[in-house]
């Protein structure tokens, strides 16, 4: 730990120090686990459009084929994690807070487990960058630290700001947490490997992988692993959450802060995961998709807490199933971590590719308790690593203003949980955020449709007068058409009469 | 008494003066608070908030006979933005988090008299005579006009389904 | 040089016009829902306030003194009063149309306000030459606004807080307001010299 | 299914019960101190005013409906009480201690909405509320007469002169050093010559002389604040700058004119600065919430309190100082936002 660090640190104000509880898992090696009876697969696992699928139920799929192809500009593609039969398109439960059912393919597995031909790459760092990241976009990688953003769109941003560094965010900040960790210890070369492929398709000149001192393990590991390439160096980052967050990493890591409302890239920094990094080696390298993932099963009240390499579609069930089940009262069950995670509504839900973990946990880990009022201690202002003031943006948006949050900064919170895990008086201050900017997603929804409104309203109008209006002209053509005839009727009868009484005498009416 | 009146009438001359050339150097032209006003409005002219069109709206918020939240399907947003724009103070729990809706036509009952689709103030019901209606959801706010209109009570209003996409936080409950 | 700021710490503070004197009760509760309005309510009627005091005193001075025409004063000070209040008026509309928005009705108001009025007739009746009338005028001014400001700051979070029904809305303001007035009590008996 | 339960899923354990109970246990050797002290009449009247103080927490929860007896375990209005009841003279009459809680409670807190929306510190507005309503009980100071040391009334006597508000005995009363020195000057006796015939315990922090609890024993309140501070209850930021702003001016000013204005030994030890320094001041709801603001706020605080000690009519100002600063603190909120990340100076887009 040099002075740079220690002087880095002291000026480190926010953060918190939640307990770890690494060691449940920590020195567990990552173990295969066997393929379950079913997989669901769902066509969003990506932020983005969901895929299209290109399978039909019925079908048999091989190992490695593509299900579903990305739909646009931002879109991942799903491929099955094994041979076996499609047996159902249609909407199952995924993992998200509301518990709604999403578009989902089921596999089958026949247990072949018969792959389709894979193309390896010897020596893919000779490939070109573009080469480099359409193969991790057929590879279907996407961020697998949780933002599931897909891993080749963010491999493009090189080409509209120049990239100079490529971060690796080793820094596993959320408790419980150990995939990552693991992934470094025993897969520091290929880390390494899709941290130079990605900086290649980058353009970055430098890697720098931070690493939090909590995983001296993992420093050593991939320390030794670039020792080698020059242009690759480990950082070890102070341990606090949330160090592994992207703004916060790069703020400390480069010493400039990402603009409000803008990308990293734009300070010439990309950052990925060391997960990403594993897969996108292994990907290029074998030709096989992303289809399996490292994931740490823990809580108390897990029977054997493990590291796991499961199918993406494995139910948490199974998983948990296969970690020998729960043996106390499970208050809630997490997927991710703790901090930022999300509580599913029931067990039956697939793992898809942004699962980072499966926590079993008691109420006495899980906290809780029922909200009073706040005292204004300001402890959550003190720890937001942004430099909000979460209370006084919560204390508006209970009273109806969440605009006013916004002046306060609401749309640049990340969302890290830190102000609710700190908060004595036990407000829900996430939730508050997480509501108010739903709040405001809807009103943006519903002022663009009264907008597209306004316009049909308007183009209705017009058409109605328009009618009238040739309802009108009609009308008055037809009432001149039956004038004129009416006169030349009446003169024709005129015509006649005037004939007949010439010819006839006149008979009274 | 004289000077008194003289007096009077001096400061009076010489402040409304100074006054008048004040007037004539910092004059602004008023804005149009109206067509501001009914141009934030949807302008369906749905007439759910009881006054005739969106025009007549506008002229009675801007009399301040109206309350801000007097427009249904352009919600809460709606009311603060209004608000905001007359400098009023907002009481948007009258207006509650109303459930959104949208009209939906039932099959078996319909009987295509295509009386609700010349209802509609936005062109959201498409069919034809004795054909099954069907509702264009990006298009419908929700009005309500239909479901009044239809002979058969085919058209009704349902809640918005909730999708991923739609799906959002709800406020926490709080001791 | 101490003895001008004595006079304005004095008249700001010690003898503050709302908070000791209570005038200017109007705009005080009228117009500190919002801080940016009550500022620049404040800064308005330090204006007028300034220029009201500085008018008052040349009219007493020049006109009503010399004729002898003292019964007519409360008349031609609020005359003074109502044009600078107009003054300032087409002015604000003019440079800072958001303000005027804001303040809206309010504005008139200050041409009621017993403070300016108040700080005019009083000026007279300490028989204060013109720099300590303008700076009488402009420490009560000061003084105004600061209270001002400290009110509608504490108003503003008010209107988060959860004040029971029954207390909500001018109770609890006025409540607030005699706190703030119990507050400034701390000031009497202030001598500096 | 389950209603949603938003992330995170952890907490660290803290409370406003805990931080509430901390603060008390700052305050317990203090206390305790000013009992043996003060003797009986003291161990009464902190009795009655903590009691009236629970009482009407309870009866305003109960008519605002917010729930019953369970909801005072948060032991703010205990602590709302017990800091009242150690600024008020220690031989006072029980109604003194009964109209204080009411005010406090009732008037500055619940008025409000209750715990976290009042913008005055309750304790304050109550002092305050008193010694502007009865000056002369404000002012009935007792030289000190400990407990077992024979000069004090026994328990029994302690509890009638309480509630039947007898007068002190002439013999027992004494002025506080703020007190005696303002009531000096005005007769035209300057600093060089009150002081002195104050005597020598004024200034020592030990705290035998006539004051409220809270004036006495200051060496304790320092060690309750420090003990707040390392646990993380409150800041440094406060105490530290309400001290400085205190100080320095009552250093300058003495050494400029020492017949005219006291020492800082003597304003820090002398008053209620140590108590309002730590535990007045750095009361969570009514102090600002940012760093450089806490520092403004006490800064503040520290010098209008010397100024109206100086200058002003009243002998201790502290409390008016806190209710001044209390109605700033949503400005000083206002104006010392921090800078949010990724905006402002080191804004990426900018460099």
């Amino acid at each position: 730990m040099g002075f740079r660090d220690l002087i880095a640190d002291f000026k480190l104000q926010w953060g918190v120090h939640p307990d770890g509880h690494k060691s449940l898992t920590s020195e567990r090696p990552i173990e295969s686990m066997p393929l379950p009876e079913r997989l669901v697969l769902p066509l969003a696992q990506h932020i983005g459009a969901p895929a299209r699928p290109v399978v039909a139920p019925g079908e048999r799929v091989l190992r490695g084929q593509r299900l579903a192809e990305p739909v646009g500009m931002v879109s991942s593609a799903v491929h099955a994690p094994t041979s076996g039969r499609i047996a159902d398109i249609g909407d199952y439960p995924v993992p998200h807070p509301s518990g709604l059912a999403a578009a989902a393919l089921v596999l089958l597995p026949d247990g072949l487990d018969e792959p389709v031909a894979f193309e390896p790459c010897e020596d893919p760092h000779s490939l070109e960058a573009d080469e480099i990241a359409r193969r991790v976009a057929a590879g279907g990688v996407v961020g697998l630290g949780g933002a599931t953003f897909p891993a080749a769109v963010k491999l493009g941003l090189g080409k509209r700001n120049p990239v100079h560094t490529l971060l690796l965010n080793g820094g596993e900040c959320e408790p419980y947490l150990s995939c990552d960790d693991r992934t470094m210890r025993e897969r520091p070369q290929a880390v390494v490997d899709g941290a130079r492929l990605m900086a290649r398709a980058l353009g970055a000149q430098a890697v720098v992988i931070g690493i939090e001192r909590n995983k001296p393990a993992a420093i050593a590991a991939v320390q030794l692993a670039a020792s080698g390439h020059p242009e690759v160096s480990v950082r070890a980052l102070p341990v606090r959450y949330p160090m592994g967050s992207e703004k916060q990493l790069v703020a400390y890591l480069t010493g400039v802060e990402v603009p409000a409302g803008g990308l990293s890239a734009e300070v010439g920094v990309v950052v990925h995961n060391v997960g990403t990094a594993a897969e996108v080696s292994r990907v290029l390298r074998t030709g096989e998709p992303l289809t399996h993932r490292a994931l740490t099963v823990s809580g108390a009240a897990i029977s054997r807490p493990a590291n796991l390499r499961v199918a993406i579609g494995t139910s948490v069930a199974d998983i948990i199933a296969h970690c020998g089940g729960v043996r106390r009262d499970v208050a809630r069950y997490v997927m991710g971590g703790p901090m930022m995670g999300m509580l599913l509504p029931g067990t039956d839900v697939p793992v898809v590719k942004g699962s980072s973990g499966v926590l079993s946990l008691t109420s006495e880990e899980a906290g809780g308790g029922s909200a009073s009022a706040c005292i204004r201690c300001a402890r959550c202002a003190g720890v937001c690593p942004i430099g909000l003031q979460p209370f006084e943006m919560a204390a508006r948006i209970r009273a109806g203003r969440a605009e006013a949050a916004v002046d306060l900064g609401l749309k640049d919170c990340i969302g890290c949980g830190s102000c609710a895990y700190t908060c004595p008086a036990k407000i829900p201050l996430s939730h508050y955020f997480s509501y108010a900017k739903g709040s405001l997603a809807a009103a943006e929804r519903s002022r663009l449709k009264n907008e597209s409104i306004k316009k049909l309203t308007a183009a209705r109008s017009e058409r109605l007068a328009r009618e009238a209006r040739e309802k009108a002209e009609a009308a008055a053509r037809r009432k001149a058409e039956r004038e004129a005839a009416k006169r030349r009727a009446a003169e024709a009868a005129a015509g006649e009469a005037a004939e007949e009484r010439r010819e006839v005498p006149q008979v009274s009416a | 008494m004289l000077i008194a009146v003289t007096s009077l009438t001096l400061i009076a001359t010489c402040l409304g003066l100074i006054l008048g050339i004040a007037a004539r150097r910092f004059h602004v032209e008023p804005p149009e608070l109206v067509s501001e006003l009914e141009a934030m409005l949807p302008g369906s002219q749905c007439g759910q908030c009881g006054f005739p069109g969106c025009n007549g709206a506008a002229e009675a918020l801007a009399d301040g006979l109206a309350p801000v939240t007097l427009c249904p399907p352009g919600g809460p947003a709606l009311a603060l933005a209004l608000a905001d724009k007359l400098g009023v103070q907002v009481e948007l729990g009258a207006m509650g988090e109303r459930e959104p809706t949208i009209a939906a036509v039932r099959e078996d009952i319909c009987i295509g008299c295509t009386k609700c689709f010349k209802e509609c103030p936005t062109d959201a019901i498409h069919g034809a005579m004795k054909q099954m209606h069907s509702v264009m959801k990006e298009a419908c706010t929700g009005c309500g006009k239909c479901a009044e209109i239809c002979p058969t009570e085919a058209v009704t209003l349902v809640p918005v389904a909730a999708t991923l996409g739609n799906w959002r936080w709800r406020e926490p409950a709080f001791a | 040089m101490s003895e001008v700021l004595i006079l304005l710490l004095s008249t700001a503070l010690v003898n503050n016009v709302v908070l000791v004197k209570f005038l200017g009760l109007c705009p005080f509760l009228g117009v500190s829902r919002k801080l940016d309005a009550a500022i620049g309510m404040g800064l308005a009627t330090t204006f007028v306030l300034t220029l009201a005091s500085a008018a008052s005193w040349m009219l007493e001075q020049w006109l009503l003194e010399p004729f002898g025409l003292g019964y007519l004063r409360i008349v031609s000070f609020i005359l003074v009063i109502a044009a600078a209040v107009q003054f300032v008026e087409l002015a604000m509309r003019k440079f800072s149309p958001e303000l005027h928005q804001v303040l809206g009705i309010y504005l008139p108001l200050i041409t009621t306000n017993c403070a300016v009025l108040g700080v005019a007739l009083l000026n007279v009746q300490q028989g204060s030459d013109f720099l300590h009338a303008l700076l009488y005028g402009l420490g009560s001014a000061a003084g105004f606004t600061l209270v001002m400001a400290m009110f509608a700051g504490v108003r503003e979070r008010l209107e988060l807080a959860a004040v029971p029904a029954s207390f909500s809305g001018a109770p609890i303001a006025l409540i607030t307001a005699g706190l703030l007035s119990l507050a400034f009590m701390g000031f009497s008996g202030l001598r500096l010299d | 299914m389950t209603t949603p339960v938003h992330a995170p899923h952890a907490h660290d354990g803290g409370s406003v019960g805990r931080v509430m109970r901390l603060v008390m246990l700052a305050l317990l050797p203090v206390t305790l101190w000013g009992f043996y002290l003060f003797g009986w009449p003291a161990i009464w009247l902190w009795l009655i005013t903590v009691g009236s103080a629970m009482l009407f927490e309870l009866v305003c929860l109960r008519v605002s409906g917010r729930g019953g007896p369970t909801i005072l375990r948060d032991g703010s209005a205990a602590l709302a009480g017990w800091l009242l009841a150690l600024t008020l003279p220690p031989w006072s009459p029980w109604w003194i201690a009964v109209i204080g809680s009411f005010v406090a409670i009732c008037i500055a807190k619940h008025a409000y909405g209750g715990l976290g929306q009042n913008p005055f510190n309750p304790a304050m507005v109550a002092r305050v509320a008193l010694l502007i309503s009865f000056p002369l009980e404000m002012t009935q100071w007792v030289a000190p007469a400990p407990l077992f040391s024979g000069t004090g009334p026994d328990a029994i006597e302690a509890l009638e002169r309480l509630l039947f508000s007898s007068p002190i005995p002439d013999a027992l009363t004494s002025a506080t050093l703020l007190g005696h020195v303002k009531t000096e000057a005005s007769r035209g006796v300057d600093l060089l010559a009150s002081v002195p015939s104050f005597g020598a315990a004024a200034a020592d922090g030990i705290g035998r002389h006539a004051g409220s609890i809270g004036e006495t024993g200051s060496w304790l309140i320092l060690a309750g604040g420090l003990f707040l501070i390392s646990r993380r209850v409150i800041g440094w930021h406060v105490p530290v700058a309400v001290l400085a702003g205190l100080c320095v001016p009552a250093m300058l000013a003495h050494g400029l004119d020492p017949a005219h204005h006291l020492s800082a030994r003597h304003h820090l030890f002398a008053g209620a600065a140590m108590l309002g320094a730590f535990f007045i001041a750095t009361d969570l709801v009514t102090s600002p919430a940012t760093v450089t603001g806490r520092l403004l706020y006490g800064l503040a605080i520290g010098f209008l309190s010397w100024v109206i000690r100086s200058f002003a009519g009243f002998p201790e100002g502290f409390a008016f100082a806190v209710l001044l600063m209390n109605a700033c603190v949503p400005i000083i909120d206002r104006f010392t936002r921090p800078r949010i990340y990724g905006h402002g100076a080191t804004d990426g887009r900018a460099a």
